[in-house]
């Protein structure tokens, strides 16, 4: 397994050549920097970056990784946390996921994450690499995958382009999770013509793992190996990136980069197998999917969280197009690869489980103790960075906001005062032709033409799955001990009233866990909004936050990760607000769950409706 | 009935996992020779009656509206097969076809 | 797959699962892994939940005989062996374990139960006539099915009564049994279908065909899942209740069945000589 | 690298479920034309070196071996493809390729 190449001949910008050519031009605004941020990146570095510098700045600066629009906002749930709230918590909100204690040595993670706008390009793949990318978080803890989840929002079901949108992502979903084995015990399917050009692909995976089992995303320990294992690496997701083709920046060589990528489910079965086995022998430090950002996120993650720094060649990287360039190679989002952290004694061990599965790997480098993260060309350095000054302290954004003057109007709008209010079903007949209406309408009718699409059997242990309230998985057959987990959340009360929707879903994905007969424990949630640039969306955002931090506080569950999408809006015109809230319980013994839905052992038995 | 071929193949730059998988089991089988395996797909449209013109350019629109998906995958042929063999006789594969480039 | 478990309490989710469980009469059953298998600790927790003991084999086992000895019979469990690229069971039947299991099933000796991708990777390996191709609406199907035993002379269906209807899941994208005319008259003739599906034919399976055995009716291969239907609470509903259904586990105690009532555990001499 | 093409169709006998849905769906975007639709697959194998004829033999090994199924489908070609077109350009669809037959 040694590098496929070192002749590949590129002008490479090593940082020697960056202090010495401080006015070279560079396509910062083409990668999505701002001027300010450019110039501070210049500032940190006290010269121009490098293109592999300004690559890995420009992915993990952007909102998608830095968060920087909503970081002063999301800090809330962790300051709205009491003591008994992070009692079972025993990793919480800035890791890959939140990890929550279930007892008796177990423990469980989830997380939900969004895959909105490649699904909107090219659905099957796009929601399909969701699938993948959410379950590499899991994986990345030192779990086991056991379950997933899909809320999604299409537009009008009758529009031109949903049969595109809704089959493509559909069976992508159930294309990539019926693959890794993995069932689906749940979701939602929402239409509404305002996620028309900007459909909502969420994804929700859940795994559970041992305590001594859990892995942490750091590189510790000087002379540790760093090791790229699983897919190689292509031009995947760098499209928008094509200005790096030529790294010199003066010629414009044509590239061909894919802006989608394919998603390989073997493979990721494969990595699956092949990561728990690592960890139930041992034989890694740390570790970290790639993702987003691909190996800019991996390597600047791993040495910012560890002790020291980290020193990595770049020419060892297993490539699948031999034409890309360094920076497109850190900035690369192929899917179905990891990175760990391996002490010297284990690396032949960590070698045997690559071969026993079948899976390529390649040493890159190693933990040092100089605090920068060196990344180098064939010897030459491309990057020396502070690796926390591109993985924690990118910009921090405090972005006005305000209520929309419309909002009163907004909310004034009864329907009982609209033309249509005024002829409200009055009869038995058109109460009955309204409730037929009512039930007939895709938001309620049957979801079994999409839930019979994916695997809810596979593993033996999904104890409640569609159409049930929650999803149950048991997690040990020995004592029954399980997890329920269930999504929610509407746009349009959302839309209404941000702080108060953002509420809304929450109680009602706590209330469908409690229903099962789960204890809620804890929260994920994936935040799908407009542009935070516009201060109407932006204050919608921000009652969001506000709304779901303060509910949690109120029940008591804290929320141990989440995502949050923004830019989902076609021109000026955003999606409702739509924050999809995950609520995790906990089973002593999953046999006392309670489906949904009366059966007819039932016959006979009494209904109550309980509440308000 | 005349029959018109479409080939689509999965954009080089585009990862191919099932081309990944068989290249994969080649050797494992013995077969040493080959260093790369796309897989695609071939379609025969079967022409009702002779393939004109005009035929011919549905079938090419067809190839890029309906037959391959063109964010993933390149149309690479559209050809018009020559009668012959009696449809499900396996051709010989001898001959070599001169393919267009 | 191959390294111990380190926990001693039974671990259905991390770890080993071919030490634990009770183990009533003695029977070892192989349960094959392939890169991309899915359900092997399903069929294992079958296997132990009918009484039986579940051994893990791993594909690429190089002795593959030597691996098989000992064993009284061997399932291969569904799943996406090599991600079903280029046909499902396509690249898996090439495996060095794959020629054990077609000498020791040959001439009526080693039970084999192929299920779903298992009965895709023994019609590839011809132990079994026929294929399957992608389901008529060329969608993935997860559904509840109800199958008639038709054949309960096999050793993997004597626990049934003839004619039996039975519910399991039933979860493939390609699923369509084919083979041509001749086979499936002889199939049927000979009585060699051993399931069918009833009710609405779910993915358009030539005369209605869920499941067959070779002639000796050691070898049977069926697309639905018997081994998702072994437990209640976590199986398909049945009359008794929401996922109360455990029709499947009549496959896996008809097979301890024949092996007890076959003269003593001989798999392994049939599968390449006694150690 | 020189590639070798092979193909494979589903055996006529056979029902292809793809083919008549791509079939269903082409009158419903207008295209009257065609009576019927087969989908198969095409392998596009790489080789390293030379196509000897060493190599062509174990490209019709392997489509008979491993990239068809008897029981479903034939192997309808096994040709060199002429090398041009640097990788990843999509080969134009117009030039019509003399195919066997
Ligand atoms: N996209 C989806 N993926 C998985 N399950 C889904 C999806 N959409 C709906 N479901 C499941 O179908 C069932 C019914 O959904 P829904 O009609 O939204 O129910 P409810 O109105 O009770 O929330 C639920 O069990 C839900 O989890």
């Amino acid at each position: 397994m040694t590098a496929e190449t070192t002749e590949r001949q590129f002008n490479i910008d090593t940082v020697e050549h960056a202090a010495t050519t401080p006015d070279t031009e560079l396509p910062w605004a083409e990668l999505g920097l701002k001027r300010n941020e450019f110039d501070e990146i210049v500032r940190i570095l006290g010269r121009r970056p490098t293109a592999a510098e300004l690559a890995m700045y420009s992915v993990m600066w952007s909102e998608h990784c830095s968060y920087k629009s909503t970081k002063v906002h999301l800090r809330q749930f962790g300051d709205k946390l009491t003591e008994d709230m992070k009692k079972d918590l025993l990793v919480g909100i800035g890791e890959n996921a939140g990890v929550t204690d279930l007892g008796d040595g177990w423990a469980v993670t989830f997380k939900i994450e969004s895959h909105n706008s490649p699904s909107y390009v090219e659905p099957y793949q796009g929601a399909a690499t969701g699938i993948g990318g959410i379950v590499r978080d899991i994986i990345s803890m030192g779990a086991r995958p056991v379950a997933v989840m899909d809320p999604l929002r299409f537009g009008a079901i009758d529009h031109e382009d949903s049969q595109r949108v809704v089959h493509g992502v559909v069976a992508g979903i159930g294309g990539y999770g019926n693959s890794l084995g993995l069932p689906n015990i749940g979701g939602e399917t929402v239409f509404d013509p305002i996620y028309q050009g900007n459909p909502l692909v969420n994804a929700l995976a859940v795994g559970v793992l041992r305590h001594e089992d859990l892995r942490l995303a750091n590189a510790s320990g000087v002379g540790n190996r760093i090791v790229l294992f699983g897919a190689r690496t292509g031009g995947d997701g760098i499209g928008g990136a094509s200005v790096l083709a030529s790294e010199s920046f003066d010629d414009t060589k044509p590239s061909k980069r894919p802006a989608v990528q394919v998603g390989d489910p073997f493979a990721e079965k494969v990595l699956i197998e092949c990561c728990l086995e690592l960890f139930k022998n041992s034989l890694v430090e740390g570790i970290q999917d790639l993702g987003a950002a691909g190996i800019s996120c991996a390597t600047s993650e791993l040495a910012s969280n560890g002790e020291g720094g980290m020193q990595v060649e770049l020419t060892d990287v297993l490539l699948r197009d031999p034409t890309l360039t360094p920076g497109e190679i850190l900035m690369s989002e192929s899917q179905e690869r990891m990175m760990a952290v391996v002490s010297p004694e284990n690396v032949a061990a960590f070698e045997d489980v690559m071969a026993t599965w079948g899976v390529e790997y390649s040493w890159l480098g190693e933990v040092t103790d100089t605090n920068r993260l060196i990344i180098t060309w064939d010897g030459e350095t491309i990057v020396d960075v502070d690796p926390k000054t591109v993985a924690h302290d990118g910009p921090v954004y405090e972005r006005p906001y305000h209520r929309p003057a419309a909002q009163d109007a907004l909310v004034a709008d009864r329907f009982r005062d609209s033309t249509s209010g005024a002829d409200l079903p009055a009869s038995g007949d058109a109460l009955r032709a309204a409730v037929l209406e009512l039930m007939a309408s895709p938001n309620m009718c049957d979801k079994s033409w999409i839930t019979s699409q994916y695997d809810r059997y596979v593993g033996g242990n999904t104890a409640l799955a569609a159409p049930d309230d929650a999803g149950v998985v048991r997690v040990d057959e020995e004592t029954g001990l399980g997890v329920a987990v269930a999504t929610d959340a509407n746009g349009r009360y959302a839309f209404l009233d941000p702080y108060a929707g953002a509420q809304l879903a929450l109680a009602e994905s706590y209330r469908n866990v409690a229903t099962s007969g789960a204890v809620p424990m804890a929260v994920s949630d994936c935040l799908n909004y407009g542009s935070p640039e516009d201060p109407e969306v932006m204050w919608q955002l921000a009652e969001g936050i506000r709304g779901l931090s303060d509910a949690c506080l109120e029940l008591g569950v804290p929320v141990t990760g989440g995502n949050v999408s923004l830019y989902n809006q076609t021109g000026s015109k955003p999606i409702h607000p739509t924050p999809v809230v995950a609520t995790l319980g906990r089973f002593d013994d999953v046999g006392r769950r309670t489906p949904s839905g009366f059966h007819h052992e039932a016959d006979g038995q009494a209904v109550y409706l309980m509440g308000v | 009935m005349p029959t018109i071929v479409v080939d689509v193949m999965p954009k080089p730059e585009i990862l191919d996992p099932q081309g990944k998988a068989i290249a994969g089991a080649l050797p494992r089988l013995g077969f040493t020779g080959f260093a790369a395996v796309r897989q695609g797909r071939r379609f025969e449209l079967t022409v009702e009656g002779e393939v004109t013109d005009e035929v011919l350019a549905q079938a090419r629109q067809a190839a890029e509206d309906l037959l391959s998906n063109p964010v993933i995958e390149d149309v690479v042929n559209v050809t018009v097969l020559a009668e012959a063999a009696p449809a499900g006789e396996p051709v010989p594969a001898e001959d070599a076809e001169g393919q267009n480039a | 797959m191959t390294a111990q478990s380190n926990h001693a309490a039974e671990l259905p989710l991390i770890g080993d699962f071919s030490t634990a469980g009770p183990v009533l009469t003695g029977a070892r059953i192989g349960v094959v892994t392939f890169p991309g298998t899915l359900d092997d600790r399903d069929a294992a927790r079958a296997v132990r939940l009918a009484g039986g003991e579940a051994v893990a084999l791993w594909h690429a086992e190089p002795e593959g005989a030597q691996a098989l000895s000992g064993l009284d019979a061997v399932i291969i469990p569904g799943g996406f062996s090599y991600g079903d690229y280029l046909r499902a069971g396509a690249i898996a039947r090439f495996a060095p374990l794959m020629d054990a299991i077609i000498d020791a099933a040959g001439g009526g000796g080693l039970p084999v139960l192929g299920i779903c991708n298992g009965f895709q990777i023994l019609t590839e390996s011809h132990l079994l006539p026929g294929s399957m191709i992608k389901n008529e609406n060329l969608k993935f199907l997860c559904t509840d099915q109800v199958l008639r035993v038709e054949n309960n002379t096999t050793a993997w269906t004597r626990d049934f009564t003839a004619g039996e209807e039975i519910t399991v899941p039933l979860k493939n994208q390609d699923g369509q049994y084919v083979a041509d005319e001749r086979t499936l008259d002889e199939l049927e003739g000979e009585g060699r279908v051993a399931f069918r599906y009833v009710g609405a034919n779910p993915n358009g399976s030539r005369r209605d065909i869920a499941g067959i055995t070779n002639a000796a009716g050691n070898v049977v291969g069926l697309m639905p899942h018997p081994e998702h239907a072994v437990e209640a609470g976590f199986g398909p509903d049945s009359p008794a209740g929401m996922r109360l259904g455990t029709d499947g586990l009549g496959i896996f105690t008809s097979v301890l069945a024949s092996i007890a009532g076959s003269a003593g555990h001989t798999a392994g001499t049939t599968a390449g000589g006694t150690q």
